[in-house]
């Protein structure tokens, strides 16, 4: 999975497989600590739940 | 309220994300990943210094040499030993799994007295002294009342300083009744008494015979020394020998055979001497054999061979007349071909008939003591101890017939009828046996008509088995004294069954004692000096050990660092000194040959009407029978065709089973006029229509639960049928009629 | 008593109601707990797996949950990339059935392996050559994604929604959802195709073994088809029979026949594909390796021929024909007929590609092992469907799973609701309620 | 990679010589602590790394005829290693050695997801479905040098692989870097009594299963000798269990043929 777990090779296959796993995963991770931090950006400013 | 909830929802989350973020859970997964990987359930074994320890392995008669792995203290892995001239570095199924003895779960671990009814399995563990002194009180009460020769031993075999310590304890003590259980070597032995005149075992050159005849011997089953005739077999593929396998169902010898010749069950004989009469007749026998070093040939072509015209043969053994005559020719042709015989491993005797056809077979094509034949192996007569003193009572108990009738008029040239033991005891109301001895036997469950030998044992009062597992006899004796297991005694294993050398196999410990049990060879030692002289005088030594040493002399010390000592340059007498009858010729016809010959075809016990079918047992390599029970490992290798569960199968032609309404798996009935059991039912296409078979070895009540209840005893439904002439147990099989369950 | 949490505008049943009719489903639930447990104390001994057959139910419960919860992917994708905008009203129970159906195919597989402590080694020391890594990694993220998708759903609860972040997050979530679907329908396309890799691959079983393009075999797309033509079926399924239960229409026929259409025509190109794919394994690929078809169908009652009939034929034509053709969505026999034997297609093809490619024997010395499922692998099955059950219930009574079921089913005290009641009446031509 | 050291072990069974007396299974379990239970009659939980399978040629009595056949792990190459279990497994828990041609298994590593034994056609590997318990006192008897498996992971013959590493350590220590044929042996070929297995080298020429099976390496390692076969040879496993059999139907009997083929070698 990381590059210094001993079965690791610097190969296609695992840039290629692994390259789209961490995408992905940084897509999800990046996207979720946007809405948080707008949320969180959002909520300082006043807007939403019971005072929208 | 508000700000409550809100902080509150803050704090779960808060923490949960702090935790997460934490190496805490992180750890944990990963200890618990490695805690997964050892469990404390399942164990490391110890490491320690390897080293190697040769010895004999005594399971079988086979007398192959083993080499054992041990790491510490511990032995891990029994192999073949390399360079020993029986097996070199061979092993067999069961020899590989010895270990599973010597640790197993069924040993005995001390002295024990019975506590509960018979077979119950309530024990009381004793100390050694109070044991034989028990056994001491019992045999001088017997002995004070003139009972001597109502002692009797039932030993698995009579080679070998132990066998003979025993045996000498019964002489010195006053009985005659050392019996030994059944094997093919007393046909053997009878058949080279009569027609060779010699007291000798037979040993069988297959390594050199180029065509191989076998009536039914179970050449992969065990037969002979197992591991030797493994190596022959493959001799025999590389070298282009040709081996056909007389019998009436595919077994594994048979599917490793160039030719299968199914024949009825019980009708070998008559192919013999049908092949017989084909070879005399066409003139295909070796002259300057019959001519010069026989007798009673013309008398054998004319009362025998009249009898057996290929038809008539086709007619009994249902072989095609052209199969027998080119049969008989192609044995004929052979250069040194080789006829055998003695069913699957050779654990039960054969008729005289049968086992002198099959030497006159040989003798024809005159492979007596010949490279590839038939050689008459004396005893290494290395047993010398000093004369016995026999008191009064001794000597009177002596003079007392046996209980097995082995010897006497009716049974002059036999030394064991284990078979009729049984029968003896229950046709009179007191058991003419009130002690009994088992060593290295187990007759309450091999010897066959297993009610029948139930209700006899009920009929002994005392009975003191030496066995180190708790098998069946065992379990249902008075006094346990346990012998060490093979593998943790000293022991002398004289000659290897069929095997054309003298030799004698050295067993040594290879771990300390790992309970407490004693030899068996001290047991009886200090049994004798507990109970005085005269029967201590006959004991000298101080410990079995000592008279182990003393036995070989100055060959002990050679024989400790070898393992074993061999007679390398034995060669088989030649025909001009080999024979021993009274015309000093190989005889082919006396008064006795003639009526085992008349005598030749054993019936089956029962009435074909009400049984239909021909039961007969087979051996399988993957199960032992006789004296040992399976260990785990090899039950492991059980096809699930033979045992499922705990049901045994019985193997079925469909054609049979068709006609019985009766398929693959289902339950069924098989019944013998010596009784019945539930079986299921496999299909075999190897195994004549008419016939069905059932393995040996299986259906064990005692040993452990690897083994206890799984298939069916088949002694439970064969009995005894003596042969006419020898009176040995000629038993092939039995009538039966099998139905739906 | 909980009506603080309902959303406004809807009718649900007391609490205490609820509580009674999920009883039973509740012991079905503790029935698979205890099950599960077991499971994982004493070892797979409590199922009848054994060396023949590694995969057994389980696998084929895995299988067959992911391929039906591949509507909420499918869904996601037609809304999100697609532009299916009408979708939108049914697009959170796609969600839900999707979740309910990963997270139940995670448990299960965290059941299935025999060392459930180190599962994690797939992650850690994964072989990216096996497609049960593709698959593992796939899942999990995919399970991210339906996690991310479902949470503003969540967070929409009414008490939830007034706290102001959660009000904000989950408007900002909506705002990139597109995002998030795209990488979930990348993920799906992969781990639908690759749950149909881990047969295909196989090449030391003819019976599964495909080929294919660069590495993947046929039936990585096959798989990935197939999802997405009965997952969304699959929903279809599971909202007529929730409308059953609530007594209560939910969504708009339009957007049902919108998806059913969509998925009829996945259905049909699908079944073709498969066609073709089944003709050519059994002419080109399994002759080349010494087996006719006829050597993969026993005469035992489990793995006859019967099956292909079934899956291709009656689970495969014939509902793609219905489902393509309007006559056929508009009548609700026909319709539902369709649907449900487009999914039970999904679930025999799992079979097949989970159990006969166990029992099919390869040497020629060995039989058709045979298998039937020990109660504990039963019970751990239906524990996933009383979950579902569960929390579909709990779903719909607490969240607004179905934006249309305030304007299909007003509420009598409320003012507009006599209006609102005409509207949904007069069917279709209502147009969609308000963001 | 140097080609020129790397070793393909291998094994040659001979059918002819096989007895089917099942020495090869147990020489296996007490090498390699394999457990037992008390019903193994279940074959399809019961594990055996080494298993002798019995062959009938289909014909009615008098004309039927059986061959036996053992059957460990074929350590099979597939395609440059790409052996069918090897490349399925997840959690990269066994390995194909290009030097040894030795498939791997790590018993640790494994979680169990039997993937592999789902793509094995020879139902070589085997699953602890139990707890391995040995009755009291017979833990005695455990070879130190291969560690007992625990429940939950999959298991398979290693070829004896301890025994390479043995016979190497002893090498190095003599200073050589090469073993000798009879110095790495597996047990079930050391204890065959028949010696109907042969073990060693396929690379090397001197080596008897070399001059026994002939493999053509250009080819996937076919073998040359026609008496010689392997099981399955169609599906491209590739396998380092060789057999020879003088019968044709025994070597018919390997592979699946349809209806109307002619079983000849074809490529």
């Amino acid at each position: 999975m990381f590059p210094f777990n001993f079965e690791w090779i610097w190969d296609m296959s695992h840039l290629v497989f692994m390259g789209g796993l961490w995408f992905a995963l940084n897509i999800l991770g990046l996207g979720m600590t946007y809405c948080i931090i707008k949320a969180a950006i959002d909520t300082s400013k006043g807007k939403g739940g019971e005072h929208s | 309220m508000k700000m409550d909830r809100r902080s509150f929802l803050s704090f779960v989350i808060g923490g949960a994300a702090g935790t997460a973020l934490s190496p805490l859970p992180w750890k944990v997964t990963d200890d618990l990943a490695i805690w997964s990987q050892n469990w404390s359930w399942t164990p490391v074994p110890e490491d320690g210094e390897v080293g190697y320890v040769n010895t004999t392995c005594s399971l079988c008669p086979g007398g192959c040499g083993i080499t054992v792995r041990k790491v510490g203290d511990r032995a891990v892995k029994i192999e073949g030993m390399k360079g020993h001239p029986v097996n070199d570095g061979g092993i067999c199924i069961l020899g590989l799994a010895g270990l599973q003895f010597l640790y197993g779960p069924s040993r005995i671990a001390s002295p024990m007295r019975r506590t509960g009814e018979r077979g119950e399995n309530k024990w009381q563990k004793i100390s050694w002294e109070e044991a034989i002194s028990e056994v001491s009180k019992k045999l001088a009460d017997l002995r004070s009342k003139n009972q001597s020769h109502a002692l009797a031993c039932i030993s698995g075999y009579d080679g070998g300083t132990v066998p003979r310590l025993f045996e000498r304890f019964l002489t010195v003590y006053g009985s005659a009744n050392f019996v030994r259980t059944p094997a093919v070597r007393d046909s053997y032995e009878l058949g080279l008494y009569l027609m060779q005149g010699t007291q000798a075992n037979a040993g069988f050159d297959v390594e050199n015979a180029d065509y191989i005849l076998s009536f039914g011997c179970g050449i992969i089953e065990g037969w002979g020394s197992p591991v030797r005739m493994f190596k022959a077999n493959s001799h025999w593929k590389e070298t282009g020998v040709k081996v056909t396998q007389v019998e009436p169902r595919l077994s594994n010898t048979a599917a490793k055979s160039d030719q299968w010749i199914p024949i009825k069950p019980g009708t070998e004989v008559v192919l013999a001497l049908g092949l017989a009469r084909v070879i005399v007749d066409e003139s295909l026998y070796r002259r300057e054999f019959i001519a010069s070093h026989t007798a009673g040939f013309d008398r054998f072509v004319q009362n025998v061979l009249k009898d057996y015209p290929p038809e008539q043969v086709e007619k009994v053994t249902g072989i095609d007349k052209a199969v027998v005559v080119s049969l008989a020719k192609t044995f004929a042709a052979a250069k040194k071909p080789l006829a055998i015989c003695g069913r699957g491993r050779g654990a039960g005797s054969e008729s005289a008939g049968e086992i002198m056809a099959v030497y006159a077979l040989n003798a024809l094509v005159g492979n007596i003591n010949q490279k590839g034949g038939v050689w008459a192996i004396p005893d290494p007569n290395y047993i010398r101890w000093p004369e016995l003193e026999m008191d009064a009572q001794a000597a009177a108990g002596m003079q007392k017939p046996r209980v097995d009738g082995a010897g006497s008029k009716k049974y002059p040239h036999i030394r064991n009828l284990l078979h009729r033991l049984p029968e003896m005891i229950n046709s009179t109301d007191a058991s003419p046996v009130q002690a009994l001895f088992v060593l290295e036997a187990n007759p309450y469950y091999s010897v066959s008509d297993s009610a029948f030998v139930r209700k006899a044992w009920k009929k002994i009062p005392f009975i003191v088995s030496f066995s180190s597992f708790m098998d069946e006899t065992a379990a249902n004796a008075d006094l346990i004294l346990p012998n060490h297991v093979y593998l943790e005694r000293h022991e002398d294993i004289p000659g290897a069954e069929g095997f054309i050398k003298p030799i004698i196999g050295l067993a040594k410990p290879v771990v300390n004692p790992q309970f407490d049990t004693l030899h068996a060879g001290d047991t009886i030692i200090r049994l004798a000096k507990m109970m005085g002289d005269p029967i201590a005088k006959a004991f000298p030594w101080e410990d079995y050990e000592a008279c182990l040493e003393e036995t070989f002399g100055d060959k002990w010390e050679a024989l400790g660092e070898k393992g074993y000592w061999i007679d390398a340059g034995f060669e088989p007498s030649p025909w001009n000194k080999a024979f021993e009858t009274a015309s000093k010729k190989f005889e082919f016809a006396s008064d006795d040959i003639g009526a085992s010959f008349q005598n030749a075809v054993v019936k089956a016990e029962g009435e074909e009407s009400a049984y239909p079918l021909l039961l007969i047992p087979y051996d399988s390599p993957r199960i032992s029978a006789g004296r040992i029970g399976n260990p785990p490992f090899v039950i492991k290798t059980v096809a699930d065709t033979v045992i499922k569960g705990k049901n045994g199968f019985i193997e079925v032609n469909p054609k049979t089973a068709i006609a019985l309404g009766l398929s693959e798996g289902k339950s069924a009935v098989i019944s013998t006029p010596r009784g019945s059991a539930k079986v299921r039912i496999h299909l075999f296409e190897g195994i004549m229509p008419g016939v069905v078979a059932m393995p040996t070895g299986l259906g064990h009540t005692a040993y452990d639960s690897f083994l206890a209840g799984k298939g069916v005893n088949i002694n439970e439904l064969i009995g005894p049928v003596e042969d006419g002439s020898s009176g040995l147990n000629a038993a092939w099989g039995i009538r039966a009629k099998l139905g739906k369950a | 008593m909980d009506s603080a949490l309902i959303p406004k505008g809807v009718n649900r049943c007391p609490l205490s109601e609820l509580i009674l009719k999920l009883g039973p489903v509740v012991a079905v639930l503790l029935w698979g707990v205890v099950a599960m447990f077991m499971c994982w104390i004493k070892g797979l001994n409590q199922t009848n797996m054994n060396d023949s057959y590694g995969f057994a139910l389980w696998i084929w419960a895995d299988l067959t949950v992911i391929a039906l919860g591949g509507g909420a992917f499918f869904t996601g994708l037609l809304r999100y990339i697609i532009g299916k905008d009408k979708l939108k009203n049914i697009i959170n129970f796609a969600v839900l059935i999707g979740f309910i159906c990963y997270s139940s195919a995670l448990l299960i597989l965290a059941i299935d392996i025999g060392q459930p402590l180190r599962g994690w080694f797939i992650f850690w020391h994964a072989n990216v050559h096996s497609m049960l890594t593709e698959v593992a990694f796939c899942l999990t993220c995919y399970f991210m994604v339906l996690t991310i998708e479902y949470l503003p759903l969540i967070l929409e609860n009414r008490q939830i929604d007034r706290l102001p972040f959660f009000h904000n997050l989950s408007h900002n979530m909506h705002e990139i959802m597109a995002v998030f679907a795209a990488t979930g329908a990348f993920l799906s396309f992969f781990h639908q195709g690759s749950l149909g890799g881990v047969a295909g691959v196989l090449f030391g079983r003819p019976f599964a073994f495909r080929e294919g393009i660069f590495i993947w075999p046929w039936t990585f797309f096959l798989f990935t088809w197939s999802a997405a033509a009965c997952g969304p079926c699959f929903t279809i399924m599971l909202l007529k029979i929730t409308e059953r239960i609530t007594r209560k229409k939910l969504v708009k026929d339009d957007v049902v026949d919108l998806l059913a259409k969509i998925a009829g025509w996945m259905l049909t190109t699908y079944i073709i594909a498969k066609i073709i794919d089944t003709w050519y394994w059994a002419m080109v690929t399994a002759p080349s390796l010494g087996f006719e078809l006829t050597d993969f169908y026993s005469n035992n009652p489990f793995y006859g021929m019967w099956i292909l009939i079934l899956e291709i034929v009656v689970c495969g034509i014939i509902p793609s024909i219905i489902l393509i053709s309007k006559k056929g969505r508009s009548n609700p026999v026909s319709f539902m007929t369709a649907v449900v034997l487009a999914v039970l297609g999904a679930c025999v093809n799992r079979w097949a590609m989970v159990l006969q490619v166990m029992a099919a024997p390869v040497l020629t010395f060995e039989g058709w092992p045979m298998y039937y499922p020990s109660w504990q692998e039963v019970a751990t099955t239906l524990l996933p469907v009383a979950y579902g059950i569960i929390l579909v219930a709990l779903s719909y009574r607490y969240l607004p799973v179905f934006p249309q079921e305030v304007e299909l089913n007003p509420v009598e005290s409320e003012d507009q609701g006599g209006k609102a009641k005409k509207a949904a009446l007069s069917g279709a031509e209502v147009s969609p309620a308000r963001a | 990679m140097k080609n020129d050291q790397a070793k393909k072990y291998g094994m040659v069974i001979d059918l002819d010589k096989c007895t089917g007396c099942g020495a090869c299974m147990v020489a296996c379990m007490a090498e390699n602590n394999i457990p037992f239970k008390e019903d193994e009659s279940n074959k399809l939980d019961s594990i055996t790394w080494m298993r002798v399978y019995q062959l009938t040629n289909g014909k009615p009595y008098p004309e039927t005829d059986i061959c036996y056949i053992p059957r460990p792990c074929m350590h099979c190459e597939g395609d440059h290693g790409h052996s069918p279990c090897v490349s399925v497994c997840p959690a990269t828990a066994t390995d194909y050695s290009q030097k040894t041609g030795i498939v791997s298994q790590i018993y640790t590593r494994c979680f169990g997801c039997r993937y592999c034994m789902a793509a094995c056609p020879y139902h070589a590997r085997y699953f602890n479905w139990w707890d391995p318990v040995w009755p009291n006192g017979m833990e005695k008897f455990l070879n130190p040098s291969v560690s007992p498996r625990m429940r939950g992971v999959v298991e398979k013959c290693s070829f004896c692989f301890h025994r390479h590493q043995l016979a190497m350590n002893k090498a190095f220590v003599e200073g050589r870097r090469e073993l000798e044929e009879n110095e790495y042996q597996t047990s079930c070929a050391q204890a065959c009594p028949s010696g109907a297995i042969a073990f060693g080298d396929l690379n090397n020429p001197k080596h008897t299963v070399n001059q026994l099976a002939q493999p053509d390496n250009a080819h996937g390692g076919q073998p040359k000798n026609p008496e010689v076969f392997r099981l399955l040879e169609k599906l491209g496993t590739n396998p380092k269990v060789y057999y020879v059999s003088s019968r044709e139907w025994v070597r018919r009997a390997g592979d699946n043929y349809l209806k109307n083929e002619n079983p000849g070698k074809a490529h």
